[in-house]
């Protein structure tokens, strides 16, 4: 059979090869895994210009076609993620380099190239796939490999973590099936369009709560995120990295593509959605406002942030998700870079100082200052202070919910921010305190290479604020979520 | 190029620019570190005064970026603009040669320049933004360009301070971010538009069209240091004096009197302000301000927090001018923005002489200093006797407007109110200069009779000094900061 | 018409006074004593003017009757008897002295009374001597060196004042033919005559220079007494000269100028020497010193221009009623204030009394202020010479009586007057309060009272605001200096700042305290919650429960089939022929 | 009651079962156990899709679908399992 080779193919195949090579011979793994990640981020270049250009594109693969073949699809919303995907994994990927050179390291060095692939690979197949099962399967893969990153570093607390972190992942990932399985039973299809005309019977209806609580417990949206921070916080920076930045959004996209497809979701479950979402918002700020260590914060505030992106997808007015998901995309893109280059500059400072104890990190001589301002950088962003990427998709999430009255999430939103102001101004503190210090400090020396990845993470979080309107267009493509009325 | 319409542009970038570059230095690289602040500093300067004479040619210039569908990231220039730009352009460099003499040998100077030449950056924008929506974006880039310099100190204290600092204007950025969305729901746009933007939404909504002024105003308010918001400005105070001069005279405060003149003259227009009912009640909160700060300047025996509380009362000086909705009242508190800058830079470098060259820093110290550094007081005694509002000094012109103005208002009390303040002034100034020239104290038993203090900390006070004696005594010259608030204030009240 | 009324007005307290000597009665006369008065009011206040009642066979021919003027002045000295003799029967209770101060204080209120009542020479003067001796020993009564002193003082000035009124009446009556005071008025007495009644009547009005016995012996009789003293008998001087001299009928130049000269002095001497005393009834005393130069000046210029006597008279009762009032109230204050045991109760006598000093220092529209309005409008009438001079004599005085007051009232702070151990403060507050009711409302009841006789009053403007205030503002500058002098400039500073600092800390230690529990709070709960939740592994139990919950939801929602959201709008064209390309299976 | 309904029906009860275990048992390998049970589940819903009336072919399509996650099912224990046996490793070295 003829198989045309085509951008989003490569998207999925090359990682995919690249990882079984690095797995191979973990000698080059670095090397395999940089050009395929390299080679990964060409397509997806080459994809989203022939988006770009001529719409939404669909590649039935093997010419059969849905409902029974497996169709590729990229619209404006995919190919966003897949480009963030590749964006963030490169710089990560540049950044791991450097985390684990360390002698040590040589097991983690040997098996994160393959895992990391491996995860692209499923990520980006969740961006592309345009039937359910498919995604099932993509999920899967996905929590696999992002369970091997979590458990890297080897030492007992990342192993329990991720032993916790595989409990729920498969378990969202059977919930997922099950539900997968009820749309069968009722369509006797699995694609996307097969299920857009469907009537919302009892068995669909049970098909999507199954499916949202699963999704939703690999999102770790409150009250499901039990597992997220000891996970994130336990693994080694780069892993916490693409956990924390691009993992999670997998998730969050089939729930927004859940939410396209699907008759779904009522004005009801979206105020419940909303609601969960406004918990995280809460919790996760109060339980980083408590966080003792660095990382620890971090990972909360990513559970906030999460919370965030679902209040701005449960805010759609009358207008339904026509507009409101631009918002949630908005969010998940800033969220991605901005946490991505926080872990990464968290990472640095613990691998600098020695520690990461929020409390104890004015008592340190050495001040890694160009890691503290990626840090504050990152910080601006996801507080969601202009110019960043953050402060517009929260602005488009505030508008939208004062254009249509919905006062309570303004409220949510503007307590989330000082929430997460009061908790990362902790570490400024920290970075900024002096007179706790036994020797004399270090004076900072110039720039650092290990720096850049993270500090370009930073300023793109910040700089992308200014693209907005591109990027927005961008999304638009394809109308993912068809035109305002 | 003679007409380059990028110049707003030039100017942001001239301190938005160098801000990276003196991060990227090392610690050791002073000399080069200097040499980058004193010329970017002098650049700007040069090109505020070109772009003034273009401005005054009737030169438009218009800068406008979409970040949304409709929403613009717009710079423009202004007279009212110009003003602010020129203020902090000058102070910027003088402030800079203070601050270069002032951590000569101080930890962090990078960071300090960087963040310094940040937060100028910031107020430039704030001055050019031609929207609401920009003013936003460079009011929050100010606060966290501010709070690094405010702590820079970097002990338990500073970093209290800091903590209040941030949580204020954060917070105040919060609301204002709340305000500028209803704007934006309410109106369609957030330009700033001479006559204001909200006349028909006002007519058919006022009530929410009142909400908004009150949210908006509040969130200016804060940096603003109107009263109830103003507890962190005197907290404020434990930052490096040069910090403190900039964040008394130029910056912080002024971003938020500034605020407060955009958002009244050309958000809702004054006619739409007043029909709102809305001006009686902040002139009123101004009134209170400026006494409450007086009185509390009273009790405070640390020079730098009697300065802050003096900023407090001083700056609602402008808010209550153009809360007078009087021409001649908005012309004294335009004058009022740049003098009280003047005064106000002048008094905290000469208390940051003081605490540097005798380590006085209460005024029951004070006894003799004027003996020890007499350069220092005298501009010292200037500023103070500006503020009080002797003539020919700076500070008479304002204050003689903002009666003028009082009066065209038909609002008596405001006579009253400034001639009490003024009285205040006095009690709260007078005994300083008393105690510094008319005692001889402990002062030059305990510091030498002559303490060594550079040139460069030297020089910047009194030569502030002497500007705020010749705004005063040349105010009706040509592009004297009367003048030019007087051609402002022909725009905005003519639209 | 019968003398009896007359009898009984003057003679009730002339019993009492006898009824005193015998122990047995005592109780009852002291309980009788706020009441004396009441005959003589009932009389004033029922009877119709004017009324005239000869007692022929009386002495040489006793004449006692009432007109407009005499009606309203034994209205209110009843009433000042009223309040005194009430706070008297309180303050004297466990006094050891208190017959005999009770005798002379009977003695001389029937005298008081009965001069008020007196149609002819001798029986006025008669009247006039026994109220005046009588109260030599009101002013005595204390014993001690300094009431002896002032005793002394008064006694030597009222030997004077007698003998000149003597000599002043029996020329005037030899002049005049007759002892009716009404021929005398119409009379054309000598200057000599004129000049000696001036002097007579003077020294009990205390004009300078015959003040000096007048604060002294304020000063020492006790409170109630005191309070009549200035309160109603000086006033008799006033009477008198109303009653005798030919006011509005004829010219005496240099008397009047005279006279009106000793009351400009008067006015502002009394405020440089009141200033300057320690004893707060002695600075009542001076403040009624100056307030007798007002009168003066109204009489001198009576005496100075005929014409304008018509206008200048009734001012010159209202005058006389308003200062009885309010000094009286003044005088009975000071002992209220004495006699309250702890500060506050002294705090709120201090703010009572306020109104009557204001009342005094002549607040607009108070009786002070409206008296002084219509005394300038009257004096319009009369010499355009002193005119001006008059009104800014009138207007400073304000000043100065604010200036005496407020030095009073930082004097009984100061130095309070002594009160009579266990007396009971409530029964000496309440004549106190009662005058002072009277003293404020009195420009509303005057026109009921003196019918006529208001009109000038009641037509009077309501007066100016800044002399009074600027009394005020000058007399607490001055408290103000001299406190800051006392306590050292730097010391007064910082009490001034004292409050900020005060409030200021508190507020920061409030916050403080709220911000360590609220952060111990804040990281107890969430810490709690958090292990609880771990526990009871509610996360894990949530996915159950939301897919309950959803299932629900959604269920509800389809039931109610119109809210569910159509999640698409409308696709777009590609998108739906990209799927149409798609073979059906 | 057709056969498939009650297929259906029982794999509908031993996902319940697998999720109850998964949700309340705490020990570790009786949790995999538990979501082995799920999957299970899972995959007799799905067969039940292939049912037609006897004349009809079954459909094949679920059959494709629940071997491709019986397969993906083998290696989430796998790693589950690898992942129970180093925390002992660990636990045990950390008692020691």
């Amino acid at each position: 059979m003829s198989v045309d080779i085509s951008a989003m193919m490569l998207a999925i195949f090359l990682p995919l090869f690249g990882a079984i090579a690095a797995f191979l011979l973990p000698r080059a793994a670095a090397l395999i895994g940089l050009v395929a990640l390299a080679l990964t981020t060409g397509a997806v270049i080459w994809l989203a210009r022939e988006v770009w250009q001529s719409g939404a594109v669909i590649l039935p693969l093997g010419g059969w076609g849905a409902p029974l073949g497996i169709d590729l699809r990229a619209d404006g919303l995919s190919v966003a993620m897949l480009a963030l995907t590749s964006a963030v994994g490169l710089l990560v990927s540049v950044s791991a380099l450097d985390a684990l050179k360390g002698a040590g390291q040589s097991r983690q060095r040997q098996y994160f190239w393959p895992l990391w692939l491996l995860l692209l690979t499923g990520i980006n197949g969740v961006y592309l796939s345009t039937d359910i099962f498919n995604l099932y399967v993509m999920i899967e893969v996905i929590a696999l490999a992002a369970v091997g990153l979590t458990v890297l570093s080897g030492t007992r607390a990342a192993v329990q973590a991720g032993l916790e972190y595989m409990y729920a992942s498969i378990l969202g990932a059977l919930l997922f099936l099950m539900g997968v399985g009820f749309v069968y039973l009722q369509l006797g299809r699995l694609d996307f369009a097969g299920l857009m005309d469907a009537e919302p019977t009892g068995a669909l209806i049970a098909a999507v709560a199954l499916m949202f609580v699963g999704l939703a417990l690999k999102t770790a949206l409150f009250p499901l995120h039990f597992w997220l921070p000891a996970a994130h916080a336990n693994a080694t920076a780069p892993a916490s990295a693409l956990l924390s930045g691009l993992v999670v959004k997998a998730a969050l996209y089939i729930v927004l593509r859940l939410a396209q497809y699907m008759p779904f979701p009522s004005e009801a479950l979206l105020t419940l959605v909303g609601m969960m979402g406004a918990g995280a918002v809460i919790w996760g700020g109060i339980q980083a406002l408590r966080a003792e260590r660095l990382k620890l914060l971090v990972a909360w505030s990513t559970v906030a942030q999460i919370g965030l992106i679902f209040v701005a997808f449960a805010r759609a007015g009358e207008l339904g998700l026509t507009e409101s998901w631009k918002a949630a995309a908005l969010l998940i893109l800033a969220h991605g870079v901005a946490k991505a280059a926080m872990f990464l500059a968290a990472g640095r400072i613990k691998d600098e100082i020695g520690h990461d104890v929020i409390r104890d990190l004015d008592r340190s001589p050495i001040r890694p200052t160009l890691a503290q301002f990626t840090f504050a950088l990152a910080a601006i962003s996801l507080i969601g202070l202009p110019p960043s990427l953050g402060f517009i998709g929260k602005w488009a999430l505030m508008e939208g919910a004062m254009a249509s009255g919905y006062w309570h999430w303004v409220v949510v939103t503007m307590v989330g921010t000082l929430m997460s102001v009061a908790y990362f101004s902790r570490v400024f503190a920290g970075f900024l305190r002096f007179d706790r210090v036994r020797a004399p400090v270090g004076e900072h020396q110039g720039w650092a290479l290990a720096d850049a990845a993270p500090l370009t993470l930073a300023f793109a979080a910040i700089g992308l604020g200014l693209m907005a309107a591109p990027i927005l267009s961008f999304l638009e493509i394809g109308y993912p979520f068809g035109v305002a009325p | 190029m003679m007409d380059a319409p990028l110049l707003p542009l030039f100017i942001l970038l001239t301190s938005l620019l160098a801000s990276p570059v003196l991060f990227a230095l090392p610690e050791r690289a002073a000399r080069l570190r200097t040499a980058i602040n004193l010329g970017m500093a002098a650049l700007k300067v040069m090109l505020v005064a070109w772009l003034s004479l273009k401005v005054a040619q009737g030169v438009i210039y218009d800068l406008r970026f979409e970040v949304l569908p409709g929403l613009e990231f717009k710079l423009q220039a202004d007279p009212l603009a110009i003003l602010f730009i020129a203020l902090s352009a000058v102070l910027w460099l003088i402030t800079t040669v203070y601050s270069v003499g002032y951590l000569e040998h101080g930890p962090h100077r990078a960071r300090f320049f960087g963040f310094f030449s940040l937060c100028v950056a910031a107020t430039v924008g704030i001055a050019m933004s031609g929207n609401l929506f920009t003013f936003l974006l460079f009011y929050e880039l100010l606060t966290l360009a501010t709070y690094p310099l405010v702590i820079h100190c970097g002990n338990a204290e500073a970093l209290r301070a800091g903590r209040t600092y941030l949580i204020y204007t954060l917070a105040g950025g919060l609301v204002l971010l709340l305000g500028t969305l209803g704007l934006w729901v309410l109106a369609g746009t957030t330009d700033f538009v001479p006559g204001g933007v909200l006349t028909d939404a006002a007519a058919q909504n006022p009530l929410a069209a009142q909400l908004l002024f009150v949210v908006l105003i509040g969130a200016l308010g804060v940096k603003a240091a109107l009263f109830p918001l103003h507890a962190w400005l005197p907290i404020a105070m434990v930052a490096p004096a040069p910090v403190s001069a900039l964040l008394h005279a130029v910056a912080v405060v002024k971003a938020g009197a500034f605020g407060i003149m955009r958002v009244v003259y050309e958000v809702f227009g004054i006619e739409t302000a007043q029909a709102l009912g809305m001006t009686a009640p902040l002139a009123a909160l101004a009134g209170v301000t400026i006494i409450y700060g007086s009185l509390k300047a009273i009790t405070q025996d640390d020079i730098k927090k009697r300065l802050a509380y003096s900023t407090v009362s001083q700056v609602s000086y402008i808010t209550l001018g153009v809360a007078l909705a009087s021409p001649i009242a908005a012309v004294g508190a335009l004058a009022h923005l740049i003098h009280q800058g003047l005064m106000k830079i002048t008094m905290f470098m000469a208390a940051g002489n003081l605490a540097e060259g005798l380590g006085v820093k209460k005024v029951s110290q004070m006894d003799g200093v004027g003996r020890a550094m007499p350069g220092t007081m005298l501009a010292f005694s200037l500023a103070a006797l500006g503020m009080i509002g002797l003539p020919p000094l700076a500070g008479f012109v304002s204050k003689w407007y903002l009666a003028q103005g009082g009066l065209e208002a038909g609002q008596g009390w405001v006579i009253a109110l400034l001639l009490g303040s003024s009285l205040l002034n006095a009690v709260y100034f007078l005994p300083m200069l008393h105690r510094a020239w008319f005692r001889d104290g402990a002062a030059d038993a305990g510091a030498p009779a002559r303490p060594r203090i550079g040139w460069m900390l030297a020089a910047p006070p009194v030569t502030t000094a002497v500007l705020v004696l010749v705004a005063g005594g040349f105010a009706n010259a040509p592009f004297s900061p009367l003048e030019w608030t007087r051609f402002i204030v022909d725009i905005e009240y003519l639209e | 018409m019968t003398l009896v009324p007359f009898l009984s007005a003057v003679g009730l307290p002339l019993v009492l006074a006898a009824a005193l000597i015998w122990p047995q009665t005592r109780a009852l006369v002291w309980r009788m004593m706020p009441f004396a008065p009441l005959p003589a009011l009932a009389l004033a206040l029922l009877a119709e003017v004017p009324l005239n009642a000869q007692a022929g066979w009386l002495i040489l021919g006793l004449t006692l009757g009432l007109d407009e003027v005499s009606r309203l002045f034994v209205i209110f000295t009843g009433l000042l008897w009223c309040a005194a003799g009430t706070t008297a029967r309180h303050w004297m209770r466990h006094d050891p002295r208190a017959t005999s101060f009770g005798v002379m204080f009977a003695m001389a209120q029937a005298g008081n009374l009965g001069l008020l009542l007196a149609q002819d020479a001798l029986s006025f003067y008669a009247f006039f001597a026994l109220m005046s001796f009588a109260s030599y020993g009101l002013v005595l009564h204390s014993r001690d060196p300094q009431a002896q002193g002032a005793a002394r003082l008064y006694i030597g000035f009222v030997v004077l004042g007698e003998l000149a009124l003597f000599a002043g009446l029996a020329l005037a009556a030899a002049q005049a033919g007759s002892f009716l005071l009404a021929d005398l008025r119409g009379a054309v007495p000598s200057d000599m005559a004129v000049a000696l009644l001036i002097l007579g009547f003077g020294v009990k009005l205390g004009v300078m220079p015959l003040h000096f016995w007048l604060p002294p012996a304020h000063g020492a009789a006790p409170v109630p007494a005191s309070a009549v003293l200035s309160g109603a008998m000086i006033k008799a001087g006033l009477f008198g000269m109303m009653a005798v001299l030919p006011l509005g009928s004829l010219a005496y130049g240099d008397h009047g100028t005279m006279l009106m000269a000793a009351g400009m002095v008067t006015i502002f001497a009394a405020l440089l020497l009141g200033v300057q005393q320690g004893n707060p009834k002695a600075v009542l005393g001076f403040s009624s010193v100056s307030q007798m130069g007002i009168v003066a000046l109204g009489l001198g210029a009576g005496l100075l221009v005929p014409e304008a006597w018509a206008l200048i008279m009734p001012v010159m009762v209202f005058l006389a009623a308003h200062h009885g009032l309010a000094k009286g109230a003044l005088f009975l204050g000071t002992g209220a204030f004495a006699a309250q045991g702890g500060a506050p109760g002294r705090v709120a006598v201090t703010f009572a009394l306020l109104v009557p000093a204001f009342v005094l220092a002549g607040l607009p529209a108070s009786s002070g202020a409206l008296g002084k309005e219509a005394l300038k409008t009257a004096l319009a009438a009369g010499s355009a010479v002193w005119l001006p001079w008059l009104v800014v004599v009138l207007t400073l005085s304000g000043v100065a009586t604010t200036l005496l007051m407020a030095r009073y009232v930082a004097l009984i702070w100061r130095s309070p007057p002594k009160a009579p151990e266990q007396t009971t403060p409530e029964a000496i507050l309440l004549p106190f309060l009662a005058l002072g009711a009277a003293s404020v409302s009195l420009p509303l009841t005057w026109p009921l009272l003196a019918r006529s006789l208001a009109i000038p009053v009641s037509e009077a403007a309501p007066g100016a605001l800044w002399p009074v205030l600027l009394g005020v503002v000058v007399g607490v500058g001055v408290a103000v200096h001299a406190h800051a002098q006392r306590i050292g400039p730097a010391v007064f500073l910082s009490h001034l700042t004292a409050p900020f600092r005060a409030v200021g800390a508190r507020a920061e230690a409030v916050m403080a305290a709220r911000r360590r529990s609220v952060r111990r709070l804040a990281y107890a709960i969430p810490k709690t919650l958090g292990e609880t939740a771990e526990r009871w592994r509610l996360g894990q139990t949530a996915i159950a429960l939301l897919i309950a919950v959803i299932l629900a939801v959604e269920l509800g929602a389809t039931l109610r089939a119109d809210t569910a959201i159509p999640a698409v709008q409308q696709i777009d064209p590609d998108l739906l022929d990209d799927l149409k390309l798609i073979p059906e299976f | 009651m057709t056969p498939d309904l009650i297929y259906g029906l029982t794999g509908i009860a031993v996902f319940g079962i697998g999720l109850v275990g998964a949700l309340c048992v705490q020990e570790r390998l009786r949790r995999v156990l538990a979501l082995k049970l799920c999957s299970v589940g899972a995959g007799f819903v799905l067969v039940v899709g292939a049912w037609r009336e006897p004349p009809e072919m079954p459909d094949p399509v679920p059959h494709a679908l629940v071997i491709t996650g019986i397969v993906v099912m083998v290696s989430a224990t796998a790693v589950a399992l690898a992942l129970i046996r180093r925390l002992q490793t660990l636990e045990a070295t950390d008692e020691r």
